[in-house]
């Protein structure tokens, strides 16, 4: 085990996949410079190992980054798109959802899209509204679309990994808050399946779900949950969104038959109503009472802190929403 | 492709071969359509048969195009099996993509056309990806992508000539310009000198052609193909032409003045070819020959087409995707 | 009342908005050619009454067509863009997720952005992978904007007037296989509200609620149970999708005791799984049993017919899944 | 504006007024986001305040403007108050968008600035729609769109200069060329003979100014406007310009040669206007009293947003949309 921060275990990742694998290679604004991608340096010294034709310094076109990344990718390569932030991705919706999600599809088989597009997701302070989004739930929605939202610098390096080695498009959505965080990472090869929750924290009275930066926060409520209430809150991270681990999930609700879901997204409409359905359906007698989910309200990100906080979904607001759980 | 002389005879009665046999595919594919054989949408090329032609005959197999929804006759002159076509067209098993695409997603990797597109100008920012790919892995390969003259209205027109630029990727940009964009005259929504000088724009060497000329096409083609394989980077040609057909095969062209497309249908590119061939001492029999033949096979994959079975309804649960594929409906109804 | 198909009620409607206010104007690809806009006509003459400077018939630039829908909207005028289907729109999500629905919120209030974009959804016959989807639960789940999808040619001209008329940015979702289905029409300016569901069967023994489409196709399973089954089933129709009018669904279900949402879209991750969360975590007591949905497999619009017929949610799929539910 | 002679120094004093205000915000802007005051990025104009305040001079009130991501200086150009901005970067009550926006959204519609931008290009898109919105009003306003050399590789760019010539729009476009598109030089990611060659693609008559000379841009704008407001239709202007400041203020700049700031800094706008002003005729005396009162006027404005208290909690739950707003949090935590 090898301690660093989450920019850097991936960063780590993707250099292993481009030793392993001489088709595998990243494009975006701003990579090659000695800023190694602005956001947070993920891309900083690659170009010296593997120079301009595989970590290609993009103009400022998101359609064309998505794109070029799709053609690429049919054509035999396993590129890795950065889009920056899942904002800035919306310009390339179309190249994504359209092409990316259906090319395999639409062609009966004949071809695979083997890409991985990297959107950062995630309020960072100040960041106000285009700055911000979390848009998960939009490609959980989209058919042809393997989605990952990691939280730790292992499950961060050990899905890039595995999503770079897949041959479906994977979404890889990493939250800003997260890049500067630390944490252990193995230095074996480290995969990480796709579509294998972790749990976080076992428990026996009421399951959290939650995923990204927020499966972290849920975990701090199950803490307090333990230190203030005595009660064993059990914490899922799923880690990928689809396909979710279900078995994980069901296993767990029938163990503590209360389930609350989390997320730092738009509550409405928003992945964790899909989680709380889907329970109810497959689980309905192993429910004590009806599943609870957390998230934010139905409005753009401010910017002045005191209003900012009104969107976050905080450990006290999903301790608070765990109590209501509970006491039912 | 040969190495006969450029315009020859014999190459230029090749070509006329491969245009009989999309003009008797778009053809037969309408006849089809009205009968209630194929659904959705289909976009005829007839008219504009000799720039696909003369373009794909001095490609390679191994090098890539990129279509859009106009794309069967960029397929056919690619290599594409027009019997495997039909059967997409009709929704029959041996369909090019399994009958899941239809008419505006047929591909066929196995002779380098890697689709046509449903989405306009998508074509082109997937198309400097492959080429990206081409120079990634160090083949010789080429790119080719087709656009027609109102899609270069999209902002992502703009960004693929930069991009290839950018990279001096082994790439060709063809833009069909057949004046219209669906209903609409494209001069009206199009402003300047029109595609070769938004081209020029990027520093791209852009050349212009009569694309109802399948000798000046192929002639221009072989010259831009040859220098872009040559390292000279990306090129861009520019046909005129013009849609002789609706849009689409229910359009009725309430839009276009009367006698205009048979104006225009006098300058239509098989029978400028045929012309040429007599012309230049072809046998007229060995001409209509030609076309007979063409027209024959044709009707011999309609005939296929319609024998063909309809694919299992089990099927379209497959190829959607490795990790979390669907799940069939429950007898209870719901899908999971 | 008159008679007519929801693309002449749809016109009807928007050349009433545009004769009562001067500052109403249209969009889009095709709108002012003899066809009136290539998919159903849904322009035709409109160029005559109102000339080129309020039918705008646009380059192919969907970016453009949304964002200067909103530039003009904000400069004090109500545009109508045409995306034509909401594939295409997809082309333009950033314009109306980054900037329609958020201006009015970042600038503090300064602006309104009341415009209506236009996006036909569903399936059409052979329409397959990219002309055939349906994205409501991505704008349901974006802060800012309204959503309507109307099922009749009364509702589809009524909301087109509300929509128009309000000062929020409106999805405004006309279902293709609908254009050409007739209806009774009201004479009077029959605007509906945005935000009210109807009614379409009243009943006693299970609730199933939709929009679009497939509200008169849950219709017609409704009938089904009633000639088979004898079941009396209650069939909302809810119009507007956000907001959705929570208080008919939630008046209903206290009547019935049974809820199934049934939609054309993908089910994962759908407005479904919204509806059916939303309604157990009010109305925990009044369900018998928990909420059934029905929607699409995710997997892209395949294009022959018997592999179509997977994608579709038809009468006797929900019949089958309204069973289950009244069995348990 | 005023009527004097384009270049009198009575005139010229004038944007130097503006150019020091633009240039003591940013100053001090940097210094409160380094003192932990403001949130978010802040993305310097120092350097490029000779292009905003030459162009805006000779805009009406009743103008309209849209900006983007570093858009400090075409807010006070337009006439902005500097102390709401500085409230809103703050996050204070007062702040121009009530502090929901921040830096990088900025608006001021009382003086026609329709706002700053976080997405690169869309004002751009939005900016044809506003100027269509004014023809269709019949007003005889026009709108300047402020583009970056980096923005114009994005796709919208191009569809908003075709969009704007086909409807003969009121509208500039004022490509601000700092050769910096974040960290990438733009010259490494552009092909082509750069903006100016890209709007003559679409007929738009295009020129090129020394951006760091407010004398020259003032010139060719007052030019530019005067056409655009007669109906002359759309024009492009290609200021040349250089962001002496890093991208954002967090930026340490290390792609950048040594030495390069520097040098470059040597030609920046606001020490060029007051030799020009003393070289004029103009009491240096007079151009340091400017500089100062500039300053004074800023400082005052840091004072009174430190001073101004932040916005309630709950005013984050208004403006959002009046169908459908949001619904505060329960007490029992979760949001409706
Ligand atoms: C992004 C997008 N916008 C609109 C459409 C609808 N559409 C299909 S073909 C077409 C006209 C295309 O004109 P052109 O590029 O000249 O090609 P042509 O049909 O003339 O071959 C339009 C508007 C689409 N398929 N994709
Ligand atoms: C669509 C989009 N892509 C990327 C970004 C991130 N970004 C912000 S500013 C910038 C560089 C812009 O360069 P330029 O247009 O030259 O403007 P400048 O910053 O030099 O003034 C980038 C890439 C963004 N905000 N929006
Ligand atoms: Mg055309
Ligand atoms: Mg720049």
């Amino acid at each position: 085990m090898t301690e660093m921060t989450f920019a850097d275990a991936v960063r780590e990742g993707l250099a292993e996949e481009m030793r392993r694998d001489p088709l595998v290679w990243a494009l975006g604004e701003d990579l090659s410079t000695a800023h190694g991608g602005t956001s947070a340096n993920q891309y900083l010294g690659l170009i010296d190992e593997f120079g301009p034709k595989r970590i290609v310094n993009t103009p400022i076109s998101e359609n064309t980054i998505m794109g070029a990344a799709v053609g690429a990718a049919v054509a035999g390569t396993r590129p890795v798109a950065d889009l920056r932030m899942a904002d800035f991705a919306m310009c390339a919706v179309d190249e994504l959802v359209n092409q990316a999600a259906k090319i395999r599809y639409m062609f009966g088989g004949q071809a695979r899209v083997p890409l991985v597009v990297r959107q950062a997701i995630g309020m960072r302070k100040g960041g106000a509204a285009q700055h911000s989004q979390s848009t998960e739930a939009w490609y959980v929605h989209t058919p042809g679309l393997v989605v990952v939202a990691p939280a730790t610098p292992a499950d961060g390096r050990g899905l890039l990994k595995s999503a770079i080695r897949a041959d479906d498009p994977v979404v890889y959505m990493e939250h800003k808050d997260l890049w500067m965080a630390s944490g252990e990472v193995p230095d074996d090869e480290g995969l990480v399946p796709i579509g294998q929750a972790r749990t976080l924290r076992t428990g026996t009275d009421l399951t959290i779900v939650s995923w990204s930066k927020m499966a972290l926060l849920a975990d701090e409520a199950a803490q307090t949950l333990a230190d203030e209430d005595g009660v064993s809150a059990e914490v899922i991270d799923l880690r990928t969104l689809w396909p979710w681990d279900r078995k994980a999930v069901y296993a767990s609700v029938r163990k503590t038959g209360r389930l609350l879901v989390a997320q730092e997204s738009v509550q409405v409409g928003g992945f964790g109503a899909e989680i709380a359905t889907d329970v109810t359906e497959h689980c309905p007698d192993a429910l004590a009472t009806h599943v609870r989910r957390i998230g934010a309200p139905r409005m753009p990100v401010p910017y002045a802190e005191p209003m900012e906080n009104e969107f976050r979904v905080t450990p006290a607001r999903i301790v608070a929403k765990a109590r209501e759980s509970l006491g039912a | 492709m040969s190495d006969t002389r450029q315009n020859a005879p014999a190459r230029i009665l090749g070509l006329f071969e491969t245009i009989c046999l999309i003009r008797a595919f778009e053809e037969r594919a309408e006849e089809c359509f009205d009968a209630g054989l194929i659904n959705g949408s289909v976009h005829q090329y007839i008219g504009e048969e000799a720039i696909g032609t003369g373009v794909c005959t001095n490609l390679r197999h191994s090098d890539y195009i990129l279509s859009n929804h106009r794309g069967h006759g960029h397929s056919i002159a690619k290599g594409a099996d027009p019997e495997a076509m039909m059967k997409e067209l009709m929704g029959r098993v041996g369909g090019t993509s399994g009958a899941k695409g239809g008419s505006m997603h047929i591909a066929d990797f196995s002779v380098g056309m890697l689709g046509a597109n449903g989405v306009l100008a998508d074509g082109l920012t997937m198309g400097v990806g492959a080429a990206q790919a081409i120079a990634l892995k160090g083949e010789d390969a080429i790119v080719t992508v087709f656009v027609g003259d109102g899609t270069t209205n999209r902002g992502p027109f703009y960004e693929a000539l930069n991009w290839a630029m950018i990279y001096e990727l082994p790439i060709m940009f063809v833009c069909e310009n057949n004046q219209y964009a669906s209903s609409t005259v494209t001069r009206t929504i199009t402003a300047g000198d029109g595609p070769t000088a938004r081209a020029k724009a990027f520093g791209m060497p852009a050349f212009d052609v009569d694309g109802n000329d399948v000798v000046a096409v192929d002639e221009l083609a072989a010259d831009l193909i040859g220098r872009v394989r040559g390292g000279g980077g990306p090129h861009f040609l520019h046909a005129r032409t013009y849609r002789v057909k609706g849009h689409i095969s229910r359009d009725k062209m309430l839009y276009r003045p009367d006698g205009e497309t048979e104006e225009r249908f006098k300058d239509e590119p098989l029978g400028r070819c045929a012309t040429w061939l007599v012309a230049n001492g072809v046998d007229p029999a060995e001409v209509e020959r030609a076309r007979n033949s063409a027209y024959a096979r044709i009707d011999a994959a309609v005939e296929a087409a319609k024998a063909a079975p309809f694919p299992d309804a089990g099927l379209a649960y497959a190829d959607v995707q490795d990790f979390g594929p669907p799940e069939p409906w429950s007898p209870a109804g719901g899908a999971p």
